[in-house]
């Protein structure tokens, strides 16, 4: 009898529980009308950067990126051309096989590649999902990026270099003159620890590259 | 038979056109038939509606916003859709048993409606064995399940449409012993006697200390083991036997399986509003605002059930009421039995 | 497909008849789109994503979707999470299942293209369209639930073009 | 017993049963003899000092060059840890079933069987486990292995 | 379907999953039952296997990170941290100190979001839908701070060797202790509709007992093994990254049913924003990953097994490095459940098929975890 009363005390406990919560404030975010403000970091899905000013692609095809990618989603294609200095052709990111890991973003030296915020992309057709070059460009057209800062770039410059395994030092080559255009930037104060952390990561990285 | 409610005046209306009986009948009948159906249909729309709406707020959430303001037109759509789609028969059912297993379902739920009260006046037709017929015709809806947990020859279906059968079977009882005992006081099974004899708020066998909130609650119970939710979901228990006695109805038929649930729903509260709660008695507003007022807050019960409770094993559920709403539904009518006769509390 | 099967077939050989089934097309799929009822339907971390756009935050019920456990009362499949060769069978026998008109959203990149388990696995069904016939594609390791949402909203938007007609 | 004690202590009681291997600061690694196996297994569970009582994990490797089959064991009691493990030739590789030890070692074993083929000995339920039922390619885990719809990634 | 023909048989197969609502994926049981009881039930896994290993096999040490996230989604953290810890222990590489403070709160911010799933999945098994949603509607907090440090909800790809990938945010303290401030209000709220409810304990309670030494033979890890009254906690027993420095109870009980899983899980969840109050407090500055390098690691030859303390228990990650390769030879990964779902037979035989659909969900098992 008593654990009866008490049985039925318990279940009222229950539902007065869960009939207040029918007067307090919904938390729902009605997605199409309403947006949830992405953190910055979120990542959408991968873009190539632009240089501000030039519109040109940062990319200097060091295919750190493709080599970097656990799912291999990332193609360069590029052209060969006198002194070693490549050309890109064509940058092709399969989004059907992309993990958005974004070991490409934090692998890439010259701010070319970035995870957008970007989210939406239900589609029909399965082959545009598959994005290159031009695409890629035009979506990351507008999307804010922090050119990188180079703190020592005389101990930068030689990071890629063993990491190429036929032609070292030509990915080295276009280094400088990105370093030279960048120069210095303004580091917005809510991200700046960012930039930051890419030089000391990968100022470590070196000894170990040695070594090997 | 003495005609009333609803009927009456219908037959009345068509009488003075001058019509043969005989189609005066016939027409009176049907035109009773859509309205009360009609209404219901609505209310169980509105209902399936309310439901969403009800359990996104307990959520923290809105329910169904985007079809129309709020969602109105949700369930129409609903309703709509399963129109279109296709109608399954898979290959190795029964057919005859398949086929009119939601037809029964469908059809039980309905016509306990045509001796409930609305208001006033506003009764298909006050059957003098009214509360009895009622309790006959919702138990036939347990028919229903088992054709269908037997038709669609499927396990899962199968279990689901056995365990409805013992499930309605056993309750059944605490809930009729709890009926008798506001029978024994009014003394007729016609629903319109018994709401004339709860007049004065202070009568509502709700109220009627000590035996009145035990019935009432023994009927709530019950009640909601007789339509299959949750606590007592377990036929159609998602869980484990993924939709029980319908896994196999797509379509139509098993639209119809979803709105007999959302109008058994409002049967339960309607008898309950009925029997304990004064049916269309009240102050100022008209009668059937206060039977549909006091329905809907029994909805509202059985809902706020269905979105807090985890549900019961089968057992623990058989178990529940042979062990303890039988005996105590039982003691109560002996209770009401000796209040009754000995005089007290007769106000 | 249902009982109105014929309808519009009758119905446009009455003189006026295309107005009706026009505005019945507009009714029809409207309300089709505006209740898409999925399976529930899960193996992997999508199922984790489909559950919390289930949930509060994200609400899937204000589009009308609820899930229904049989495959037999569904409109919809989200292949939430990686189909394996062993699971493929089972998820054509599910999609068989289902009533016309039913519909297949591939939910991440398992289900699109194989995603980070395109190379180097041998246990791995290389995109479900190769199963079903798939309607939406949503990328994403998992997919935002705002992502999934925008996927059955497209979804919502394909269903609404469709006309009696095309009932196959 | 810390490491140091651990790591005398076992050559000590097993004497030529087992082989300590150099691994750094990570846990005790030994080697033993595919027949000392079931023995061994039994031998350290039952010794009061070590009472590894925790089979963590079977492990299936093949080194290119040979199988390996390693066992990690652990102890709720004493907190010990440490994992041996036993070394097969390709031709005809099979080991003893340690279930008589733990239990638990059945799935571990199965598995172990379907993905290297190495057979395990008196395990009474070597079926199907984690491929389709209709599977008929091998092995995969193999490093040899192959199949016409397995894609390795590209080097790049 | 036919094996049930025929008036005389006794037994029969009942085939559940392996896409059932409540087998948490895709499990496939088959059941032997008596009417409604159990006499003999065999799992059968393998739908969701998708040879993990085998890719790891083809990847570098810094590209299984991602991989690892997919093998146990619910707390991919403690993935993540598995393999750090193995390839650390490795290479001997040390781990900076903010760096490990940042690891144990997102650890045991994961922990939580997990043990939210599994409530929200059990009580959604037993019926009961709004704890479900409230579940979910607190993880959401959770996966916000996530998805602030690292960029994503479920995969974070966060902890690496040597380290983590990035800071965290100056945002992230504050609103990381506003979390941790609301949410016991919260657990009391799950608490007020489930524990003491006398349907949720006739569900819960002497349903799917699992004795000490039996959980023990089958390396039955985590909560499920604390409720059995084992106090052993790898965070504890076996201490790795800096759990030695927090002050927490180690929760356990006696019975072994599914309701002491229960009562371990929501008492877990405190002793969680205990840990995750003292590392906010406690946080040093510095450096957040130490020398390693991503692109071209390559480890010495050696194997070893790590394991930690995840919400399932314990989950080992066996490596086995070739000398100087940029590839690992082999990486093993056990997940708490593998254990757990074996001994699903041993404790189910007896009970209702409804108590399969408690004990399942009591014993927190996810397929990917298993399969692989």
């Amino acid at each position: 009898m008593k654990t009866l009363i008490d049985g039925i005390k318990n279940l009222c406990i229950g539902m007065v529980t869960v009939g207040k919560h029918l007067f307090r404030r919904n938390v729902t975010v009605q997605y199409p009308t309403e947006r949830w403000e992405m953190p910055e970091r979120s990542r959408g899905i991968v873009v190539l950067l632009s240089d501000q000013e030039t519109g040109e692609l940062n990319c200097t095809v060091c295919m750190l990126c493709m080599r970097a990618c656990p799912a291999s989603a990332i193609t360069i294609e590029y052209e060969q051309g006198e002194k070693g200095k490549r050309t890109l052709k064509d940058f092709i990111v399969d989004n059907t096989i992309c993990c958005f890991c974004g070991l490409c973003e934090e692998t890439c030296n010259f701010a070319a590649i970035k995870m957008a915020t970007m989210y939406e992309f239900a589609t029909e057709d399965k082959e545009s999902l598959i994005w290159h070059m031009d695409k890629l460009q035009e979506m990351g057209r507008d999307v804010p990026y922090e050119k990188p800062v180079r703190k020592k770039p005389a101990a930068a410059k030689p990071a890629p270099k063993p990491e190429v395994k036929a032609d070292g030092e030509k990915p080295a080559e276009p280094q400088p003159a990105e370093a030279a255009s960048t120069g210095n930037t303004a580091a917005d104060p809510a991200i700046a620890n960012e930039p930051e952390q890419k030089p000391d990561n990968r100022k470590p990285d070196q000894p170990a590259e040695d070594q090997t | 038979m003495e005609l009333t409610g609803i009927f009456k005046y219908l037959y009345e209306l068509l009488a003075a056109t001058g019509l043969p009986e005989v189609w005066v009948d016939i027409i009176a009948l049907i035109a009773a038939g859509v309205i009360v159906f009609g209404f219901l249909a609505l209310v169980a729309l509105f209902l399936v509606w309310l439901e969403r709406k009800f359990a996104g707020h307990a959520q923290q959430r809105p329910g169904p916003m985007r079809t129309g303001w709020h969602g109105w037109r949700q369930t129409i759509a609903d309703a709509i859709k399963l129109l279109q789609k296709e109608d399954i028969r898979p290959t190795l059912v029964d057919r005859f048993v398949y086929f009119w297993a939601p037809v029964v379902v469908f059809v039980a739920a309905f016509m306990a409606y045509v001796v409930i009260p609305f208001g006033e006046g506003l009764i298909v037709s006050d059957l003098n064995v009214g509360i009895l017929y009622v309790v006959a015709i919702t138990s036939f809806t347990v028919i229903g399940m088992l054709m269908a947990g037997w038709g669609s020859n499927n396990k899962y279906s199968l279990l689901g449409g056995m365990r409805s059968a013992a499930q309605v079977v056993s309750y059944e009882i605490p809930m009729v012993i709890a009926i008798c005992s506001v029978i024994l006081f009014v003394g007729s099974l016609s629903m319109v006697d018994i709401v004339q004899s709860q007049a004065k708020i202070y009568q509502w066998y709700v109220f009627r200390l000590p035996f009145g909130p035990i019935a009432f609650i023994i009927y709530l119970i019950a009640g909601t083991a007789e339509t299959n939710r949750t606590p007592f979901d377990l036929p159609e228990a998602e869980q484990e036997l993924v939709a029980g006695f319908n896994t196999e109805y797509s379509g139509m038929k098993f639209a119809m399986f979803f709105l007999a649930e959302f109008v058994n729903m409002f049967t339960v509260s309607a008898i309950g509003a009925t029997l304990f709660l004064g049916g269309w008695q009240g102050p100022l507003l008209p009668s059937w605002m206060w039977f549909l007022g006091k329905t809907m807050f029994l909805v509202l019960v059985l809902m706020l059930f269905r979105w807090t409770f985890p549900r019961l094993r089968v057992d623990q559920l058989m178990e529940f009421a042979w062990k303890t709403l039988i005996p105590f539904a039982f003691v109560n009518l002996i209770l009401a039995a000796v209040m009754k006769y000995s005089g007290w509390f007769n106000w | 497909m249902g009982i109105i099967k014929k309808l519009p077939v009758y119905l446009e050989k009455i003189p006026g008849g295309n107005i009706v089934t026009t505005s019945l097309d507009f009714v029809f799929s409207q309300s089709q789109a505006s209740s898409l009822w999925y399976l529930l339907f899960g193996t992997a971390c999508c199922a984790i994503e489909l559950m919390a756009t289930g949930a509060s935050r994200y609400d899937f019920d204000r589009l009308g979707m609820i899930f229904r456990a049989s495959p037999r009362q569904s409109d919809l499949i989200i292949t939430a999470g990686t189909i394996t060769k062993k699971m493929a069978p089972r998820l054509r026998l599910l999609y068989d299942q289902m009533a016309e008109p039913r519909y297949v959203i591939a939910m991440g990149g398992c289900t699109v293209g194989g995603g980070p388990f395109y190379y180097d696995s041998y246990a791995v069904e290389k995109g479900v369209d190769h199963i079903v016939p798939v309607d939406i594609y949503i990328p994403g390791c998992p997919p935002r639930p705002e992502s999934l949402l925008e996927g059955c909203l497209a979804l919502q938007k394909k269903v609404k073009r469709l006309k009696m007609n095309d009932w196959s | 017993m810390n490491r140091d004690e651990l790591v005398s202590y076992i050559p000590d009681t097993f004497k030529d049963k087992v082989q300590l291997l150099d691994t750094g600061r990570a846990e005790p690694f030994f080697l033993i003899k595919a027949e000392n196996l079931l023995e061994f297994s039994r031998a350290i569970k039952d010794d009061p000092k070590l009472h590894m009582d925790w089979l963590s994990c079977v492990s299936g490797v093949d080194t290119g060059e040979h199988f390996e089959v390693v066992y990690s064991v652990a102890s709720v009691q004493t907190k010990i840890r440490f994992d041996y493990k036993v070394v097969l030739a390709y031709d005809g590789a099979e080991i003893e079933s340690v279930q008589t030890v733990w239990p638990g070692a059945n799935w571990h074993e199965r598995e172990v069987w379907e993905l290297y083929g190495i057979n395990i000995r008196n395990h009474g339920n070597l079926t199907r486990f984690l491929l389709p039922d209709d599977w008929d390619q091998g092995h995969p885990l193999r490093k040899d292995w192959d199949a016409p719809d397995f894609v390795r990634m590209p080097e790049k | 379907m036919s094996e049930s023909r025929g008036l005389h048989t006794k037994e029969f197969t009942l085939n559940v999953g392996p896409h059932h609502p409540s087998t948490h994926g895709v499990c496939r049981f088959v059941l032997k039952m008596e009417g409604e009881v159990i006499t003999h039930v065999t799992p059968v896994i393998g739908y969701l296997h998708r040879a993990l290993e085998k890719i790891c096999e083809n990847r570098t040490y810094e590209q299984i990170i991602p991989v690892t996230d997919r093998f146990e989604y619910c707390t991919a953290m403690s993935c993540n941290m598995a393999f750090s810890l193995a390839t650390e222990k490795l290479a001997g590489i040390e781990v900076p100190e903010r760096a490990e403070y940042l690891r144990v709160i997102m650890l045991e911010l994961n922990r939580i979001s997990s043990h939210l799933i599994w409530l929200g999945t059990t009580s959604l098994d037993l019926g009961a839908l709004t704890p479900f949603l409230y579940a979910f509607r607190e993880r959401e907090y959770i996966l916000d701070l996530f998805e602030m440090t690292c960029g994503q909800r479920l995969t974070f790809n966060y902890i690496r060797p040597a380290g983590v990938s990035r800071d965290i945010p100056p945002e992230f303290i504050p609103k990381c202790r506003e979390f941790i401030d609301m949410f016991n209000d919260k657990i009391d709220d799950y608490e007020r509709v489930l524990t003491e409810n006398p349907i949720f304990i006739a569900r819960n309670k002497n349903i799917g007992i699992l004795p000490p030494d039996v959980a023990i033979a089958y390396a039955v890890s985590g909560p499920a093994l604390r409720a059995s009254g084992v106090k052993f906690d790898l965070r504890r027993d076996d201490p790795y990254s800096i759990y030695d420095r927090f002050d927490f109870d180690i929760p356990t009980r006696e019975n072994g049913d599914c309701y002491d899983r229960y009562l371990i899980r929501i008492q877990e969840m405190r002793e969680s924003t205990k840990i995750v109050r003292q590392a906010i407090e406690q946080i040093p500055e510095g450096e957040i990953r130490g020398k390693f390098n991503k692109m071209n690691f390559k480890p010495p030859a050696g194997e070893v097994y790590c394991r930690v303390e995840n919400s399932r228990g314990e989950l080992g990650i066996y490596l086995q490095a070739a000398d100087k390769e940029k590839k690992p030879l082999r990486v093993k990964m056990r997940g708490g459940s593998f254990n757990q779902l074996q001994v699903m037979p041993v404790i189910c035989v007896g009970h209702k098929i409804a108590d399969l659909v408690a004990i399942m969900a009591s014993m927190d098992i996810i397929m990917p975890d298993v399969d692989r």
